[in-house]
């Protein structure tokens, strides 16, 4: 599959942002995925390696002044994505009080209410009526703006994904769904469980303009989620966007991702998303081998000092469990 | 005082807190146009239209999690579910959001977000459709439960609830909404988590809330013909539970009957018959009695259906026994 | 909206055994309305009236020693249509202990396993995955046949049908999904709640081939509905079938209906199945006026005996109480 | 004996009930070619092959319902639940489907299903993933409710399940799977509906069931130390409640303590403790204590987690309470 990447349509600090927000998240991830080898993080911990481009190009679309991101449990790169400091989502893997969820919340909530990074969910499938109320409170109150709604090849088979759409369409609602096409739900893969391969063309049965995208090229998300932004800025209408990608690593850490062929995996290295993204950037001379690895230098520093940060903050607490349950 | 229904008391409750504030919305079934299936919504559309008071389609899971998000935004939604039937389509949205988002996000949202519907049996609708489900929420961390029993109750708590800053679940009932009785005119709340007594009496004590209250107090003057002075607690709201007013009784009369009309085995009735035998230990003349629904699906038959459910006679011989009368 | 019947491809007596099958659903109907403004049938009571040619038609198509049907709380008629006996039917709705039911489910839940009517079910929505598992057994056992879901176009939106068209589809099922759009649920136009106008096309999302179907065409509705059904009996594969279709009485019997007009209902009534239907059978020498009436005075004596019996039938005993919860 | 964990004794039931009984299917989130999300089905789908063995799309409504219309047409389906945490998305169809069908056809159904997976808190998962669901289970008549606590009551009770004709909810645990004990070879049925005396003792009885079990028998090791002999019951059936064992046991001992990890408030806890201070008020010498889980969502970060569960501290604590030793 041979991509082309419109890099004369940016500027240059547009394209180095992307480039640098999708390097940060290949190696938090990375460091995270140690930090669990080494048991400092428990529980589930889905890594977003291989689908980088996916949260960056589609956030940098968004204004999260007035737009708002929900997403599922493997969330880790749309909150780097969102702005969210390294040190505080660390913190939170790690369970301390200097986590964005004060420890409570861990891997699979990651929230920033300020920051409109509204979660963050574990249940699957179940996130989608919530980020369906947010573009109604948008609506409501004559915002201009829209919710970005990330969700997985499996979670679109949930009773909520079909009740959500017909809703936001009825009611015309600013939101794009996204759904992550990474081929498999757990160790499944979305043929053996979908019976249609082109999840794009299910918005038709609500209306909603469908695309598919390729999740390996950067500017192609960007490019389509700006046009999906656009119309709900402008016109308060729903969309639907399937972008395809990948996940290198298994489901979760506990997952050792037999379920697939070393050499399916290969073949997606190969089309890596940052790799790709780099080699248009360098062929266009935007950046060079030694810029490139400077900015990898600088993400696995930030990484490695947001592990820092994490092991040396402080654990909640006991008073901390009866806190926070009712306002 | 104005004597007006318990349907139009939660209707004056909803018209009242829109207008005060321009965040609170109504959703649901047929809530706009048709002035709701049981017409509690009637004339809020007239008055507030389209933008205010949504028809949804008929998607429990779907509209309620989209309250939740609306909450969690900002808004002041009031969800109504047509019954308490259906909310059970809906409950991951709040189990598993509505009541867990504060806490999973470190403090981060308020879900300020009423659900409310008719709860429990009503006349001729077998099992799907006639079923009093506050168990379900009961149980969970994260919610508030109330259930007024008089049209007073349902107003002043309705108006607290909406303006509560955490998920309220809010139980009323189909045979309820008919119910009369005085509410005042002009602005009152109710606090959340204040049992009330309706009747004095110092021999045994009543533990109700909800639709059974009238079959309480139809017993309890029964038993007065008998001799037996019966105190009615109106637990009103079910969590937080108002364990003072409960234990205070208790200690006075040394007697209880939890009444309640959902299945026996773990109910509300049998957690507050452990926290009265817990906490009244010392106090207690006789072990607490439970008058609930009868641990089967509900009959359409109408008198089998009638035997399904707390009946006076049911709570007499309950008091006749912690009284040691039988 | 001008209609032909395919009169001259069946025989009589198939011909007359739909028309009397409409007509005794027409009396029955009428006759539970007119019970239940006596107050001798209580709670909620939909009646089927306007809708016939779709249970009749569609039913005629099933061969129910080997084919099921599930359908909703608006029930009277597809009971009928499988058969089952009209006293049995009017007793349960009675409450009595000689109902199909024994008195236990009343107007929404009427069931007879042995004619393969899996019920009457009052959840909207909910039956449909019931139905799915049903003909999942049938997979599973090797058996030809069918099941038939009906479910009305308010339930559309529920996610269960979203689940149920989609498992179907993977695994193959032979099953007929049935949407009955008799336009309004409760008291709202479908209009008002959905994203698309013509259901048949969401088939298309699951590729289900989807079809709209005249459903105030007896014939239409048989044709359509015995090509689907020969497809399940053949290849095994789901289908799905918009009928179009209008109900004259209010949601259940305390629904004044007002969210209508009555130049709308008239419409529909000039567009009568039953109407339309003896029209074309007159047309073509089948039955005479004579014929017909005596048909119309046959189930309305059928329906008369249905209340004798259902009167005369004992209440359940309170033992019955505790009886039935557990096999 | 052979000794086994208790995953494998699931493994060993299903497998040999599958065997004996070809309308016996798997349904579930990745049970078949995965081997289950924890190993559970390992292997059966090898043996049973794609017919019998069955990867559902993420469609816990749709799944489980299409297991109730199957066991409605005559298959005996095991749905796994990947965790309960997701049950509730599929609470409806077994509310209103499973545990009525019988009922509101007037006996004409049989709903031979089982709905099984792992239930309650494991580790460092957090509010969505980390939670004890039985309450929203045992309420409801029409059902029935297992949860062993090893092995071998695993495995015989499984069994039973499968052969019942009636729906019924397995609850196991995901730190339990690896636990291990004694399992003979050979077939053999442990039936629904009766306790066991997991330790004898004469100072007091310890009411438990599921996960607990383990806590409340280290607690035992250590109140021996002290000169305390507890009696352990472990329920093994939570609905029906093997009421006789129960009320035996306190007799003699005449002190209780309930040990439940769901949340307490309308709990089988409370439930429990609400039963035998009813049906042992004479014979009881100090109220019944519950340690069961706190009342709050469950929080991710470890210590937090761990001091929200009951532990052996407070199973301690509570027995001292009973015996007035604090
Ligand atoms: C309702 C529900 N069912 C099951 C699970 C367990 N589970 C967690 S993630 C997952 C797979 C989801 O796959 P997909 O939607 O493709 O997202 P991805 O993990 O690939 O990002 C499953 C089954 C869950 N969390 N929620
Ligand atoms: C889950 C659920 N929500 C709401 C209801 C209440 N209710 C009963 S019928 C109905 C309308 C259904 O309309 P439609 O599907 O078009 O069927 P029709 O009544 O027209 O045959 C509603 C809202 C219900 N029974 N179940
Ligand atoms: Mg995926
Ligand atoms: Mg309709």
């Amino acid at each position: 599959m041979s991509r082309t990447f419109a890099i004369d349509k940016y500027n240059r600090n547009f394209l180095i942002d992307l480039l640098k927000e999708m390097i940060l998240i290949r190696r938090f991830e990375e460091k995270a995925g140690q930090m669990y080898g080494l048991q400092k993080i428990g529980g589930f911990c889905h890594l977003y390696i291989g689908q980088e481009a996916v949260a960056v190009g589609s956030i940098a679309a968004l204004d999260l002044s007035q737009d708002y991101v929900l997403t599922t449990y493997r969330d880790h790169g749309h909150a780097l994505a969102c702005g969210m400091d390294p040190k505080v989502l660390m913190a939170e893997l790690y369970g301390k009080i200097t986590g964005c969820s004060k420890g409570k919340g861990g891997s699979m909530h990651l929230f920033d209410v300020e920051k409109h990074m509204y979660g963050g969910h574990g249940i699957v499938g179940s996130h989608i009526p919530l980020a369906t109320g947010v573009a109604l409170k948008m609506k409501y109150k004559g915002e201009t703006g829209v919710v970005a709604c990330y969700f997985g090849d499996g979670a679109i088979h949930q009773g909520s994904f079909h009740e959500s759409l017909n809703m936001a369409k009825v009611w015309d609602l600013p939101i794009v769904y996204i759904c992550e096409n990474n081929q498999y739900g757990m160790g499944t893969s979305y043929e053996r469980i979908s019976s249609v391969r082109d999840f794009y063309k299910m918005g038709s049965s609500y209306g909603i303009p469908g695309k598919q995208v390729d999740g390996m090229n950067v500017l192609e998300v960007y490019e389509e989620m700006m046009q999906a932004v656009r119309m709900a800025w402008e016109t308060g209408l729903p969309s639907f966007l399937e972008i395809k990608t990948y996940r290198y690593r298994g489901h979760s850490m506990s997952d050792p991702a037999k379920y697939r062929t070393r050499e399916e995996l290969d073949e997606y290295r190969r089309q890596d998303p940052i790799l790709l993204f780099k080699d248009a950037l360098i062929e266009y001379g935007i950046v060079n081998e030694d810029e490139y690895r400077a900015i990898d230098n600088e993400s696995k520093e930030v990484s490695n000092r947001a592990v820092e940060f994490a092991e040396m903050s402080e654990e909640p607490g006991l008073e901390a469990l009866y806190e926070d349950i009712l306002a | 005082m104005p004597i007006i229904t318990y349907r139009d008391a939660l209707r004056e409750a909803m018209d009242e807190e829109m207008a005060r504030d321009e965040n609170v919305i109504l959703l649901g079934e047929e809530v706009a146009e048709y002035n709701g299936a049981y017409k509690v919504s009637q004339g809020l559309w007239d008055k507030y239209g389209s933008k205010r008071v949504i028809d949804t389609p008929i998607t429990e899971e779907g509209f309620t999690g989209v309250g939740i998000g609306a909450a969690m935004a900002g808004l002041r939604p009031i969800v109504e579910w047509m019954t308490f039937n259906f909310s059970i389509m809906a409950l991951d949205q709040v189990i598993n959001n509505a009541a867990k988002m504060r806490y999973m996000s470190g403090g981060q949202f308020k879900v300020p977000i009423v659900f409310r519907g008719p709860n429990g049996p009503a006349e001729y609708l077998a099992a799907q459709h006639s079923q009093a489900l506050q168990t379900l929420f009961v149980h969970i961390p994260g919610l508030k439960v109330v259930a007024p029993a008089t049209p007073y109750d349902a107003k002043g708590l309705l108006k607290s609830a909406i303006r509560d800053d955490n998920p309220v679940i809010f139980l009323e009932g189909e045979l309820m909404y008919q119910w009369k009785g005085e509410v005042p005119e002009g602005e009152y709340l109710i606090p959340i988590g204040k049992a009330d007594i309706k009747r004095e009496g110092k021999d045994v004590t009543i533990l109700t809330y909800s639709k059974p209250l009238r079959v309480v107090e139809e017993a309890a003057t029964e038993l007065e013909k008998q001799g037996i002075e019966a105190e009615i607690v109106d637990l009103r709201t079910i969590r937080p539970m108002d364990e003072e007013t409960i234990y205070r009784s208790v200690k006075k009369t040394n007697r209880c009957v939890v009444v309640d009309e959902s299945w026996p085995m773990v109910s509300v009735a049998s957690h507050v018959g452990w926290m009265v035998s817990r906490n009244c230990f010392d106090d207690l003349d006789a072990p607490v009695e439970l008058v609930t629904g009868e641990d089967v699906p509900m009959p359409y038959n109408h008198r089998l259906e009638l035997a399904a459910q707390p009946s006076v006679e049911k709570v007499i011989n309950a008091v006749q026994k912690v009284m040691y009368l039988t």
